[in-house]
């Protein structure tokens, strides 16, 4: 769309919502929200970007091959990370982890943080994936 | 005459599930077989346990890991199952 | 040594890992190298756990860092390990023979794609099996149910997309039926783990008489849906007979038969056997047994395909698996287990016969295969050993699980149903044995062609060659796969 | 009966379930149907959630200090749910994928027609 009034808002909007959807993944363990909600809010973004400046504008932006190069890397590290709880909890061998930190603080929880900045990113990437194909059959 | 039958298995289904719905405990007191040890002990230890002070999130994050990691690869199967189905392929 | 108790889990989480990565891998050939490695691995995993539950019994394995109660378990067992050395042993020669012929069925840009879904849907399978909590089996259903559907459409056919469409909307509404009937469990007892409710409905169920038989209902419903049970059935043949020949394979062999694990999960150990012979449920799957062992078979015969034709003998044979749950004896119990191997291994060498002689004759209708084993005598031998098996003749699985259970029968005074079974194994015999007969000896429509000039090679033949030595396998050493069982439930 | 009307959640939520079944059965439209399938799920996720339900008490999110163990409401099915929620997500979305398909290969959306015109 070809139209000042709404590139400008749109263009000033995003930032906005961007950080809103980065403060509710991070604080996902302290308040209500979490990796799918935060993740959802930055994907929405994502769509609204394309609506508004186009298929070719925004292919150059946001590629596809590096969109889904953090998917499956974000997939894989979550598979890992899980994994080496799981195995060292299942065996009882108790691996070093990360320090659960005072409860209340940003930097706490252990793996709760990577975690949700994983699933957020996963659920962004899929929403936007889910658009683009549905809209023009292209990503 | 389909429709009838439609009608018929629906009402049928909904009339069966009422009935079982009768035999469950009350809604919203406090003394039912869902608030029991496990919820407590959720409620008690979740903060020392995992850290996180949404207790929601150290249920699915920390004791229901395993739920949560499989869930995200549902939502990452099912991106690659609508790419299968509608990615259109460049003419080269 | 405590490390071989996590394997299962190192199982399937090498599956989903290895699928994550696939995307990202440029070459094809690789992708399918990954694909074979990761089901190999598997199998060495779990023969070892088999070895070690075998020697030391069964244990729960908790998955993370928390107890049963508060975290997810799986439990492995001797059954549970039985079933995932087949799961990993029949996609591991179904992907074998799917790098030599899969370019034939889809593009070849979907191809990394194609491995990702099936080893996503091996190891949500593998998960139904080894895992002890309601809930977790659940979400493992529900990605098995997308990928399964994905494996259907990755044709891009028109028949293709609506027999997905069919696949997809029928298991929905089987997993939201499996959904309510777990909400019910929880609303009774408060737990999601398996070993946890039983304790809990032994305690209470005399409180609840009628949610306890519509809790049953909804599992059976919902599950006999996504399995096949016989009224239930209709998407089947549509979604077997189009899919790509692998995915018709792993469908019929693997897919079905874990929704039955589940269905024996719930009955034996969520229920325990105090409720269910209380409830008329085990008679209800005992008729719905017997009529799909013989409406199977006699839908079969009207069909054309050949691929449909073994479509819908899957929906009998999954009719005898019915039966042998419905007897409601322990050695029922056994032969359903024991029929379970022995179908996986028979129909998934079946399917890709059928589909190297489609390949190779680009001829579906049986009428135009006539004189086909002058072409393909090889291919045509091991798809006339495999349907012997379903027809039931000494020393293979088909026969082995015939036997046991007429003898079961006669055992809970019912000898009408060895007139069900006896009929079913002559309509088994109506149409399969034409097949073969008329490839073989049927001279007129082969003049003209060149002896063998199809033939496949024998690299290529190879794995549906193990099958079908794994199949006599199956059926020769019956006596000690049947003792195996039998010691896992007593 | 009186029970029906204690649980008012979960009878509302079995009452939507039929409404669900009765869309996916009774349309032969594949939206409708879709939408169907939808209501049923969200009505099994509303009858899982009321089992959570304790009256007065608030939801288990500890702000500023930590109330008491009978002050929260049932974090299980919640989380649970959060799960479901998002299973019903993909589901629908590749539904949906599958009927745009269908559109371009048959020219319709109605299972009636699509079953009339055949495979050719």
């Amino acid at each position: 769309m070809k139209d000042k009034i709404l590139n400008t808002v749109v263009g000033n909007l995003i930032p906005f919502i961007q950080i809103f959807g980065i403060y509710v993944i991070l604080h996902g363990h302290l308040s209500p929200g979490g990796g799918f909600a935060g993740g959802t809010i930055i994907g929405v973004s994502f769509i609204l970007y394309r609506i508004v400046f186009g298929k070719e504008f925004s292919q150059k932006k946001l590629k596809f091959s590096v969109l889904l190069r953090f998917v499956t890397i974000g997939v894989c590290i979550y598979g890992i990370m899980k994994g080496y709880i799981f195995i060292s909890g299942g065996n009882d061998l108790h691996f070093p982890q990360p320090p659960l930190g005072t409860p209340g603080n940003i930097m706490s929880g252990g793996f709760l943080l990577p975690l949700n900045i994983i699933v957020g990113t996963v659920v962004a990437v899929t929403m936007y994936f889910f658009y683009c194909l549905f809209e023009e059959g292209e990503i | 005459m389909r429709k009838v039958i439609a009608v018929l298995i629906t009402l049928g289904i909904t009339i069966i599930l009422l009935i079982g719905s009768m035999d469950l405990p009350q809604f919203g007191i406090e003394d039912t077989p869902t608030n029991n040890d496990v919820t407590k002990y959720y409620i008690e230890n979740a903060t020392k346990e995992t850290g996180a002070t949404n207790i929601i999130t150290g249920v699915i994050l920390d004791y229901r890991a395993f739920d949560t990691f499989v869930e995200s690869s549902v939502l990452f199967t099912s991106a690659i199952v609508v790419m299968i189905v509608l990615k259109k392929e460049k003419s080269k | 040594m405590t490390i071989i108790k996590s394997f299962p889990l190192i199982g399937v989480l090498i599956l989903y890992l290895i699928a994550f990565i696939m995307p990202l891998i440029k070459k094809n050939s690789l992708v399918k190298f990954l694909s074979v490695i990761s089901f190999s691995t598997c199998l060495i995993l779990f023969i070892t756990c088999l070895r070690y539950v075998i020697y030391n019994g069964s244990y729960f394995y908790k998955i993370g860092h928390f107890d049963a109660p508060y975290g997810i378990e799986f439990k492995i067992g001797i059954i549970e390990c039985v079933i995932a050395v087949l799961f990993a042993f029949i996609s591991l020669m179904v992907s074998w023979y799917s790098c030599y012929s899969i370019e034939h069925d889809i593009d070849e840009r979907k191809i990394p794609l194609y491995y990702l879904l099936i080893n996503i849907l091996v190891g949500s399978l593998l998960g139904i099996v080894f895992s002890n909590d309601m809930f977790n089996v659940y979400v493992f259903i529900e990605i098995g149910n997308l990928a399964s559907c994905g494996i259907v459409v990755v044709k891009g056919k028109k028949e293709n997309i609506k027999a997905g469409l069919k696949y997809l909307i029928m298991s929905c509404l089987g997993s939201g039926l499996v959904l309510m009937g777990i909400a019910f469990l929880y609303s009774m007892t408060g737990h999601l783990n398996m070993t946890y409710i039983h304790e809990s409905l032994i305690k209470s169920y005399m409180n609840y008489p009628q949610a306890i038989i519509i809790t049953l209902g909804l599992f059976t419903v919902g599950l006999g849906v996504k399995s096949a049970l016989f009224p239930l059935h209709t998407w089947l043949p549509d979604a077997h007979s189009s899919a790509p020949t692998s995915s018709s394979a792993i469908l019929s062999s693997l897919v079905l038969k874990a929704y039955v694990i589940f269905l024996l999960k719930i009955l034996y150990r969520v229920m325990g056997k105090e409720i269910i012979f209380n409830t008329p449920i085990l008679n209800i799957l005992l008729i719905l047994g017997s009529l799909g062992m013989i409406m199977g078979s006699i839908l079969a015969m009207f069909q054309k395909d050949l691929k449909r034709i073994i479509a819908y003998s899957s929906v009998a044979q999954i009719g005898y698996i019915y039966f042998a749950i419905g007897l409601g004896t322990e050695l029922g119990v056994v032969m359903c287990i024991y029929h379970i191997i022995g179908h996986a291994v028979t129909k998934s060498a079946l399917f890709l016969c059928s589909g190297s002689i489609i390949e190779k004759t680009c001829q579906k209708e049986i009428t135009n295969l006539i004189g086909v084993g002058k072409e393909m005598p090889y291919t045509l031998a091991l798809f006339f050993i495999s349907s012997l098996s379903l027809v039931g003749i000494p020393l293979l699985p088909g026969f082995v699980s015939k036997w046991y259970l007429a003898i079961d029968s006669i055992g809970v005074n019912k000898l009408l149903l060895i007139i069900i079974i006896l009929a079913s194994s002559l309509l088994n015999a109506v149409y399969y044995l034409p097949i073969s007969i008329n490839g073989f000896f049927d001279e007129e429509n082969s003049g003209g062609k060149i002896y063998k000039s199809k033939e496949k090679t024998i690299k290529e033949l190879m794995p549906i060659a193990i099958l079908v030595i794994a199949m006599f396998y199956v059926g020769i050493n019956s006596e000690g796969i049947i003792n195996l069982i039998k010691t896992a439930l007593a | 009966m009186e029970r029906l009307i204690t649980n008012y959640y979960e009878t509302a939520s079995i009452i939507l379930f039929g409404i669900g079944f009765a869309t996916l059965l009774l349309h032969s439209n594949l939206i409708k149907k879709i939408i169907g399938m939808n209501i049923m799920d969200t009505s099994v996720m509303l009858f899982l959630i009321a089992k959570g339900y304790i009256q007065g008490n608030v939801a288990p999110i500890i702000v500023d200090e930590f109330k008491g163990v009978s002050e929260y409401v049932n974090p299980i099915p919640t989380s649970l749910m959060l799960t479901g929620i998002v299973v019903a997500v993909s589901t629908t979305a590749l539904a949906l994928a599958l009927t745009i398909k269908m559109y371009e290969k048959y020219g319709t959306i109605e299972l009636n027609e699509i079953l009339e015109k055949g495979d050719e």
